[in-house]
């Protein structure tokens, strides 16, 4: 029976509906997300972020830990440390911030996709390096894992805004908290905060993340084709979520510490 | 499958004992001690070499000798069919640990103590023989870099298929499967330190195909002194002696 | 709390924290003879626990389980295969348990956690039991059932457990999710399209009737027969402990976990090594415990059906 | 990975706010570009570009795949970089791994465009054979030979160049073929396509060193970097990708001058490189 448990997989596919209806569906889809006056499919506005459900302490174990839900997407950062690094380290006179970001196999639709995404391990450290004082803790390690339990678009925004909000659980002195919002260009449209289907179809990107106190960007990345003032208004909606994305966070954090411990 | 035409031609237009075109330059990595690339044919290696330098790890420091060490790696686009292929596989494994331990066997290594000489070959074009044109570009890299060695070590190889020993197998060659002999020597003490053969070969055409290969090394040799030669007088230019 | 015994004097004007990591041993041993744990439970009672079904939307079956701070999250993907010949009418259930880095500090990534493959291979056993002493107890999901196309399509059921936040008895918490996954699984419709590849269809669809009469109506739910639950106790000189932290089982060594099904039938019992089982009676002792705790677990499983139904 | 003294630092730091830098360049200018063409045989299209101390070579495969079921009428091009280790001794093994990653990422969100395809340099139309069924993939890799800093401008280059010396063969598809059936295909061995690389973007990367920020930043310069900001410009101006570096945060301000400084770098940089291109063309018909 060993084989027909788990140890050889047999091929298989997920019995997605035929490519006809997909051709169909998209033939019907795509015009209307160029439209001027196309509804999301989730009925948001544009200029409208998915609700948001944050919470910390999510993981006992952890020295901090957050739980981050926006629409679909839900994400569990744990954050371990300072302690000892993992690799013999030469001695350094500030600590070391380890990230790494990995997904379930069910995050996405069809199964095993999530390992796609190498680069958000790095993309999460750089996003949160320029907040944390790592002076405050020398010759250690501060670990931040996060774990994409479902991806609904969106998702690196989410990693890196709950990662802060983890970091601050843990106590990891920080600058300031660390926001994230991306913005989809759809044809002459800019969408806030988009799901994965509106990230498929997308004409162009635009992510932020910023100190919002201290109103400055610590990670950008942009792709697909952008005039400057489309630039300067998609920075200017993804600047003015992330101060309000900021506060959410705030009175999540001041929530946490006047609930009564248990 | 004829690789000798009926009037002694090899499928890319050789004679049987014709070495391909070969190429060398010395310098190729600004940021390395010492660097080179070598070509034979279609086949195009790079080798950087960085070092004599401190011990990397500790353990691994030897007190009356040099470490050397030496990886091989290669490009994605380095084969006909592309591939993307994890780095440390066997084979890779394999040709790092031969080429490390035929240019350990040429450089004074005692001269050098408590300290570490890296090679690293990186194969931008692989048409057979990337063994022999590691050691070459090897050997250019280490005597760019200005590291005491006993001799240059150049490598060729030659095999045996439709009854005619040829000299420097390209891949389509290497792929039939009949003996392939590679062999590095020490031009001038006239020593062999390498010597690898995966087939079967009577004796006698195995002197004969091994003598073949040895006289490619010495080609080799020749032309790789002529490039060494060539670089210290334009640098001796430079310098205005 | 006063402490009394040779530890020494020192022990004796020591806080109760730094008494609690020098020597936690003895403050359990401590705590034991009082018949009282330090979280405040008795000796045999385990921790709070709660089901939530089809917390994944994107999976076709989902459950996260929690006892105490222990998580676990459950969910099953359905994909088609092509059966194996010698069984062309069953389909085939996959197992994985994973414990990523976020769910306890001893994890890191790229370097999987010890106890991962060995709970991996636990629960693959008792779900998939087909083991020759308990003839009865032939897993829990018919095999048939998966059965699409006698010989040309079954589902293959990916069942992947992520342990969120582990503070001991994973196994009990991933057998819970693992059962609650199944019982919240709904099957997607599906029909063969013209290229003879499965395909799913919507809902609109079948009553539409654009598409060919879908393969498995009326087979959406799979029957599940004798749902086994799970209970690890710590064995510690007399005391029993039932549903123990991660601090307990770090500090204390012999493990037993038994497994019933509902009908009280054992399914397996597993004691990893650690020290010797002194007592037979301890074993009966053991499934005593479990007894009671299956029918607790079942309670919680059912409310949670009908919550779900409810909804 | 670089050891500087503290006088060193204050050279670097105090040459740049002086507009001159330590190998005598001012702030926006770029080092000498060197680009070769046609350097690898096995490839459709391969090139190899020298920025000062920094080499990398681009090479181009063509490889006939299915179209995405999303995008039944465009091709698909993917990018990795391979960090080789006689760059620096810390690549060797693993250890080029995660810079391979970054780049790799950097490359295709600055000349890939968006998920749909909008704003890529190349025209992904230009590369299908049969509307959802057959397509040609593009695979470029990028090698880095030797690093001296700037390495995402370089490889960015060499990318451009190796593209406009890609020629990818002519397909022939059977007629009569119905639809449902793969079609059949006859692949030329002399006809071949030329790309028209003229929208594929170039990246200039503006590094950010005290108040000032340079352009082409050597290794050394690198090293004292607060942040970086990379921008992926085309002929007409447009920003095709952009993406910060470096864990120092900046104002909003700020990057939109750097956008318009990056800009105004670019318009320099694709008409030096276009000339180097031509030349390496001409150079390598000759040879």
């Amino acid at each position: 029976m060993a084989g027909k448990s788990s140890s050889i997989a047999p091929t298989t596919y997920s019995p997605s509906p035929t490519l006809k209806v997909k051709k169909k569906q998209q033939q019907q889809q795509q015009p209307i997300f160029k439209d001027v006056d196309w509804v999301r499919p989730d009925g948001r506005s544009f200029q409208h972020c998915r609700p948001a459900f944050l919470r910390t302490g999510a993981v006992n174990s952890a020295s901090g830990s957050a739980y981050a839900e926006f629409g679909n997407t839900k994400v569990i950062v744990s954050v371990f440390g300072p302690r000892e690094s993992k690799k013999a380290m030469m001695f350094s006179d500030i600590g070391r911030l380890n990230c790494n970001v990995s997904y379930t196999t069910f995050a996405s639709s069809i199964r095993g996709q999530g390992s796609e995404h190498k680069e958000f391990s790095s993309m999460l450290h750089k996003a949160l390096e320029g907040a944390v004082m790592l002076e405050s803790f020398p010759k250690t390690t501060v670990d931040v894992f996060a774990l994409v339990l479902e991806s609904g678009g969106s998702d690196l925004p989410v990693v890196i805004s709950c990662a802060s909000l983890a970091l601050a659980d843990a106590g990891i002195m920080m600058f300031d908290l660390v926001t994230s919002v991306s913005v989809s260009c759809l044809g002459t449209n800019l969408v806030i905060d988009p799901i994965t289907e509106e990230e498929s179809y997308q004409d162009g990107s635009l992510m932020i993340t910023s100190m919002p106190s201290r109103n400055e960007v610590t990670q950008l990345t942009l792709s697909g084709d952008w005039s400057t003032p489309k630039i300067h208004e998609a920075m200017q909606l993804c600047l003015d979520a992330c101060l309000k994305l900021g506060e959410i966070m705030r009175s999540c954090l001041r929530e946490a510490t006047s609930a009564p411990h248990e | 499958m004829e690789f000798v035409s009926p009037e002694g031609l090899r499928l890319d237009g050789r004679r049987p004992m014709e070495m391909r075109q070969i190429r060398g330059e010395v310098g190729a990595v600004s940021k390395a001690d010492g660097s080179a690339i070598f070509e034979m044919g279609n086949t195009k290696v790079i080798a950087a070499v960085y070092g004599p330098r401190e011990v990397q790890n500790r353990g691994q420091q030897m007190s009356d000798q040099a470490l050397v060490r030496c990886e091989y790696s290669m490009a994605n686009f380095s084969t006909g069919d592309r591939m993307r292929k994890p780095k440390g596989d066997r084979r890779s494994i394999e040709i790092s640990l031969v080429i490390r331990q035929t240019m350990e066997a040429c450089i004074m290594t005692h001269l050098m103590p408590r300290s570490q000489i890296d090679i690293f070959v990186q194969v931008l074009q692989a048409d057979g023989g990337t063994r022999s044109a590691c050691i070459n570009a090897a050997t250019l890299a280490l005597a760019d870099a200005g590291i005491p060695m006993r001799d240059l070590v150049t490598s060729c190889s030659a095999g045996y298929l439709n009854s005619t020993p040829l000299l420097d197998l390209n891949y389509i060659e290497d792929s039939a499967g009949g003996p392939d002999v590679t062999v590095g020597i020490l031009s001038k003490l006239d020593k062999v330190t390498l010597l690898q053969m995966d087939a079967k070969l009577p004796m006698d055409i195995f002197e004969n195909v091994m003598q073949l290969a040895v006289e490619g090394c010495k080609a080799i040799a020749n032309y790789i002194r002529e490039v060494l030669l060539e670089n210290t007088k334009q640098l001796e230019h430079r310098r205005g002696i | 709390m006063g402490v009394t015994d040779v530890s020494g004097d020192m022990a004796g004007e020591m806080e109760v924290d730094a008494f609690r990591r020098l020597f936690p041993l003895r403050f359990y041993e401590r705590h034991l003879s009082e018949s009282i744990r330090p979280d405040a439970r008795p000796l045999g009672k385990s921790r709070d626990t709660t089901v939530a079904l089809g917390a994944v939307a994107s999976a076709d079956g989902s459950a996260l389980a929690k006892i105490g701070h222990t998580t676990m999250l459950a969910a099953i993907k359905m994909e088609v295969m092509t059966p194996t010949s010698d069984s062309p009418d069953e389909g085939c259930i996959a197992i994985d348990f994973h414990m990523p880095a976020i769910c306890s500090p001893l994890v890191r990534p790229g370097r999987p956690a010890e106890e991962a493959p060995v709970i991996s291979k636990q629960l693959t056993d008792v779900i998939l039991s087909f083991d020759g002493c308990w003839l009865f107890s032939s897993g829990m999901v018919n095999m048939k059932e998966l059965c699409l196309i006698p010989g040309k399509a079954a589902w293959m059921a990916y069942l992947d457990i992520y342990c969120l936040d582990a503070d001991g008895a994973l196994f009990d918490a991933a057998l819970l999710s693992a059962v609650a996954a199944f019982s919240h699984l709904h099957i997607p419709a599906v029909s063969l399209n013209d290229e003879g590849r499965v395909v799913s269809v919507s809902e609109e669809q079948v009553e539409g009737n654009s598409i060919k009469e879908p393969l498995n109506k009326g087979k959406r739910k799979l029957t599940l027969s004798s749902t086994p639950f799970a209970l690890t106790c710590i064995l510690h000189k007399k005391y029993i402990l039932a549903d123990p932290t991660a601090e307990e089982e770090s500090i204390m060594e012999t493990l037993v976990t038994v497994v019933l099904d509902v009908t009280g039938r054992l399914v397996s019992f597993y004691k990893p090594g650690g020290a010797f089982l002194a007592y037979t009676s301890a074993v009966q002792d053991c499934i005593a415990l479990t007894r009671q705790r299956v029918k607790e677990l079942q309670k919680i499983l059912i409310d949670a059906i009908a919550d779900m139904e409810l909804d | 990975m670089v050891g500087l003294s503290v006088g060193e630092k204050h050279f670097i730091q105090g040459g740049i706010a002086q507009d001159l830098r330590s190998d005598g360049r001012k702030r926006l200018t770029y080092r000498p570009i060197s680009v070769e063409t046609g350097v690898l045989a096995q490839a459709n299209g391969s090139a190899r570009v020298k920025l000062g101390g920094t080499d990398v070579i681009a090479s181009v495969k063509a490889e006939l795949g299915r179209p995405n079921h999303l995008y039944p009428d465009k091709g698909k091009v993917s990018i990795y970089v391979d960090c080789s280790p006689t760059a620096a001794p810390m690549f060797e093994g693993r250890g080029g791994e995660e810079l391979s990653a970054e780049l790799s990422a950097a490359l295709q969100r600055c000349l890939l465009g968006g998920r749909s395809g909008a704003g890529a340099g190349i025209n992904l139309s230009a590369l299908i054979v049969v509307e959802g069924k057959m397509c040609w993939d593009l695979y470029i890799d990028g090698l880095v030979v030797s690093s001296d800093g700037n390495l995402l401008d370089a490889l960015g280059a060499a990318i451009k160049a190796a593209l406009s010396n890609t020629g990818i063969p002519k397909v022939n598809v059977a007629v009569g073929a119905s639809a449902d059936e793969e079609p059949e295909v006859d692949i030329s061995d002399e006809e071949f396509l030329q790309f028209d690389t003229s929208g594929v973007p170039v990246i200039v990367t503006l590094t950010k060193v005290g108040r000032h920020y340079i352009a082409d930043a050597t290794l050394e310069e690198e090293s004292q970097m607060s942040s970086a900001l990379s921008v992926s410009v085309d002929r007409h101006g447009h920003i095709c990708g952009m993406m910060k570096r470096g864990g120092a945060g900046l104002d909003p301000s700020v990057i939109l001058d750097m956008i318009s400084v990056s800009k105004h770098v670019s318009d320099q940089l694709i008409a030096k490189l276009d000339s180097e291109i031509s030349a390496a063309e001409v150079d390598e018909a000759e040879s």
